[in-house]
């Protein structure tokens, strides 16, 4: 169980001369499951982009599963999405590009036919696989790239906002899809509400660019100061807890709230 | 294929100014009665996705890149006068913001490239559509590049700042052209052939002739 | 980074960074950057015709002295505009390099049956002087001009308004798209190794070109849903923007009005 | 007081042959603040598009001001903001597409001058206005997007999204412009924890495009089965106290349910 990911002092600058990000260090161990939280515009894309080998950064390197520094290397075992889902359809219908990952990465045939059956069912595409891409819905095109992603079978995830434009019945389809993911997880978003819910460690990225804090999910997103310097809100439920539960009691999610109240209330 | 200063006497380099100012002068009122003054601008949107597109590299064989031009691909798409002043747009920024070409020279390099290019890509797609679709989008790719090379290998020819004959520079560059135009042939049509599949009613003159259809929103 | 197409990436990031590094000259406090942009467009363009006319190395250095002189009283790195100035006219001297052997003349050099005359030699120099030339003033104007003030100044100019709007326009949407083209290479390279063959990687480029554009046509539709919406329906009325052209704005044209008339009479006489 | 917006069966397909809304008939009455709610796809955007004037519907009408059905008559009395502001800054600077609006239709020069300036100090783009539009962040754009559409001073707000990248300064900022605001309100929004901030009536817009309800704030968002019918989830404070507290009790916003929360738990 070593690191899947070994990021050492990254640093990346924007062609207009900002820094985009500023010397971040850090290691994902095998299995873990990570958030990293960051204002729009503090860089936590452009990590995203580094962790994922897609750009080189301007200093610093990132090893992979211990072996290589060169993410060509192991594109099959590395599964990044990117903000926005229509960057991921540009074939002609939905089928196609739920294949181009396994085709591109040579899975075989038979298998990814299975695993493009079996998720395009989970995420209710299955009556949308012959459609153009550019025919569906805001959360329909969502859905998709996210099984573009996943129908290669990647073993680290490195998923920027999965859930932006998803209705409520596929949210909770995708995110048990992250919890069921036998690998490694890595949520990059700016709103913490979702975070308690699939990661265990917040990685927070301040609007300088560096990693700010990284720690416990109860320790980061209670710490309400902390979160709004860095032009964040913390989870709805920590806004209205904060004072008057003790840090180690405040729930974090909703439902965890929930339970709370309907324990007090009576 | 941008022509710098110093390769055009100032005479040649007057007649080129002459000549596309003419013709963009012709599209100008052109395009204002076909789509009046107000949407007029949106034309910029598109030329701007014509000119992005220029960046991306198709692989050819030997592992380099080839790049796209897409004057007859805008003549195509958006009939000749909205066509000649999308590629005005993308040829003038390409001189004032990126330093291709040439201030004196840039009348040349718009009449080669927005002018000549445009209008005789859309002459030959008008011509042949009824035979091929697809097959006229790459003759119209292939003919209008080469035409603008010779256009421009007379211009250079005809000069005396540069001491090759009026002969050798055309068929220099007709020769080349007609070799490097068969890769712009190539992508005019696979980029008109992905977008006319996707949305036919974009496609200029698939519907009501000669004009744009109604949903290009222009 | 995964093959050819893969790196179209890095080609948008060096146009990019060029023009931003540009931008941040354009942003300095030089001479040419105090001018009104009509006054450096039409003094940059008088230079370049007089380079243009001229047939004489000393009057090509001449000018070539004065390009540097407004470079260094502009603020613009020398460096900088040797870079970007640099490789179309070695490019162009390889092409006319064949000429110091073809144009007769007095014979310097000569080896293997093939003479070297003082006369080609010459125009090689000169004709890669006055390119270099050339280049170097389109450099200075793309460096210490922001983009907005070259569309003010054709617009003062009269250039049709319908044109420099559209000008305008996909100056604008350009480095948007720039962006959104990036963004679909770098989501496809996410999912390739780079094994692709040429036949496979154009399939990927005719894709991403196609769904490209389409997108860039849709966005044009919501861009002009955009401008209806606050009175664009109305032909375009937009406040004049008066600007003040100083002494040395006319000094400046004067200049080269002069250096034109001079480059003329040095060649042909009055 | 009469009816500001007057719409009768509004239906629109698009010309692909799906519906994005289907029969809408609704009033909106002088000074009003409405949100319309709706999940992604619900035809939410396109009935904006709709009642700002700026499709033709297949069937249907609006009546503006009790008027003109043409909304090119009263352009300058109609503040519609689209959901991307990249769609609202197409000049080269941002004053200029501040000042788009006002010179379009006719607002005197100096009472432009004025508006904008008072307008880019409150949104913090007084240092910004000299700027290309491209190089803002996306707070940035945001915000200058929503000055585009005030500078002219409309009577009428159709706003899709105003929040969206903004962060939490201007956030406040722009919701007290909202409240401020002398005329009627309109939000488009798919996420009801905005709602109450600013609005007293809610229009449901359900996913096959018709208008499922229309009521007053609480009624609508205290009903947890018919957001969630219509693929929307309830207020995070809804989801806390639903079942715990009656509905007419249950808080709509953090900071009512603070206010609760800090009376009860001491």
């Amino acid at each position: 169980m070593g690191p899947v990911i070994d990021a050492r002092q990254l640093s990346h600058e924007y062609p207009d001369g900002t820094t985009a990000i500023r010397n971040i260090t850090l290691t994902i161990e095998e299995g873990e499951r990570v958030a990293v939280i960051g204002a729009n515009g503090s860089g936590k894309s452009t990590l995203q982009l580094a962790l994922g080998g897609l750009i080189d950064t301007s200093t610093g390197t990132v090893e992979y599963f211990e072996e290589t520094t060169d993410a060509e290397d192991v594109r099959d075992r590395l599964g990044v999405l990117l903000q926005d889902p229509d960057d991921y359809l540009f074939n002609t219908t939905v089928r196609e590009d739920l294949e181009y990952g396994p085709a591109q990465l040579g899975m075989p045939r038979q298998a990814a036919a299975r695993r493009i059956e079996r998720l395009a069912d989970r995420l209710g595409l299955s009556g949308l696989l012959d459609r153009a891409p550019f025919r569906l819905s805001g959360g329909e095109k969502q859905r998709a790239a996210v099984a573009s992603v996943l129908t290669f079978d990647p073993d680290v995830l490195l998923l920027d906002e999965p859930l932006g434009a998803v209705d409520d019945r596929y949210r909770e389809r995708i995110l048990e899809l992250m919890t069921a993911h036998e690998g490694t997880v890595v949520l990059f978003t700016p709103s913490p509400d979702l975070v308690p819910e699939v990661a265990d460690r917040v990685i927070l990225v301040g609007q300088n660019g560096s990693a700010v804090a990284d720690g416990p999910v109860r320790e980061i997103l209670t710490d309400g100061s902390l979160l709004r310097d860095h032009g964040l809100r913390p989870p709805t439920t920590v806004q209205l807890f904060d004072g008057i539960l003790d840090a180690d009691e405040v729930p974090l999610t909703v439902s965890e709230a929930r339970k709370y109240l309907s324990r007090e209330m009576r | 294929m941008h022509i710098p200063d110093g390769f055009l006497d100032p005479l040649i380099a007057g007649l080129f100014w002459v000549a596309s100012g003419v013709a963009i002068g012709i599209a100008v009122r052109r395009a204002r009665d076909k789509l009046g003054d107000e949407r007029t601008p949106l034309l910029g949107v598109v030329a701007a996705g014509i000119f992005a597109a220029q960046m991306l590299n198709w692989p050819i064989p030997g592992g380099t890149s080839a790049h796209f031009v897409g004057g007859a691909f805008a003549g195509i798409l958006l009939g000749p006068s909205l066509g000649v002043l999308a590629m005005t747009a993308v040829v003038t920024i390409q001189a004032l913001v990126f330093g291709d070409g040439g201030i004196i020279a840039l009348g040349g390099n718009l009449f080669a490239m927005a002018v000549v290019d445009v209008l005789v890509g859309y002459a030959i797609f008008r011509a042949l559509r009824g035979v091929h679709e697809t097959g006229a989008a790459f003759v119209a790719g292939w003919g209008a590049i080469t035409v603008s090379a010779l256009a421009v290998g007379l211009g250079v020819g005809l000069s005396s700042a540069f001491a090759y004959e009026l002969g050798l520079t055309v068929s220099i560059m007709v020769v080349g052209h007609t070799v490097l135009g068969l890769i712009e042939g190539a992508i005019t049509a696979a980029v008109y052939g992905f977008v006319a599949n996707a949305r036919p009613d974009l496609v200029l003159g698939r519907f009501d002739d000669d004009s744009l259809s109604p949903e290009v929103g222009l | 980074m995964t093959g050819v197409v893969g790196r179209s990436v890095e080609a948008i990031t060096g146009a990019l960074r060029s023009v931003f590094a540009a931008e941040r000259i354009a942003a300095s406090d030089g001479f040419l950057q105090r001018r009104d942009p009509r006054a450096s467009l039409c003094a940059v363009a008088g230079l370049a015709l007089a380079v243009m006319i001229t047939r004489t190395l000393a009057v090509t250095l001449l000018l070539g002295a004065v390009t540097v002189a407004l470079a260094r009283l502009s603020k613009v790195p020398l460096r900088r505009l040797l870079a970007r100035s640099a490789v179309v006219p070695l490019t162009s001297a390889f092409i006319v390099l064949p000429q110091a052997v073809l144009l007769p003349g007095d014979v310097l050099v000569e080896a293997f049956g093939i003479a070297v005359t003082d006369a080609g030699v010459s125009y090689v120099v000169l004709f890669t002087l006055r390119v270099g030339t050339g280049v170097a003033l389109l450099s200075l104007i793309v460096v210490t001009t922001r983009f907005s003030s070259v569309i003010a100044a054709m617009k003062a100019l009269r250039v049709p308004v319908a044109l420099v709007w559209v000008i305008a326009v996909t100056y604008r949407y350009l480095f948007l798209f720039f962006d959104e083209l990036q963004r679909l290479v770098l989501a496809r390279n996410s999912r390739t190794a780079g094994r692709s063959t040429v036949r496979g990687g154009w399939r990927d480029v005719k894709r991403i070109a196609g769904t490209f554009l389409l997108r860039t046509i849709d966005r044009g539709e919501r861009v002009g849903r955009g401008m209806r919406a606050r009175g664009g329906a109305r032909p375009p009325s937009p406040y004049d923007r008066t600007r003040t052209v100083d002494g040395c704005d006319y000094a400046l044209v004067a200049f080269a009005a002069a250096t034109v008339i001079g480059s003329w009479v040095i060649r042909w006489g009055l």
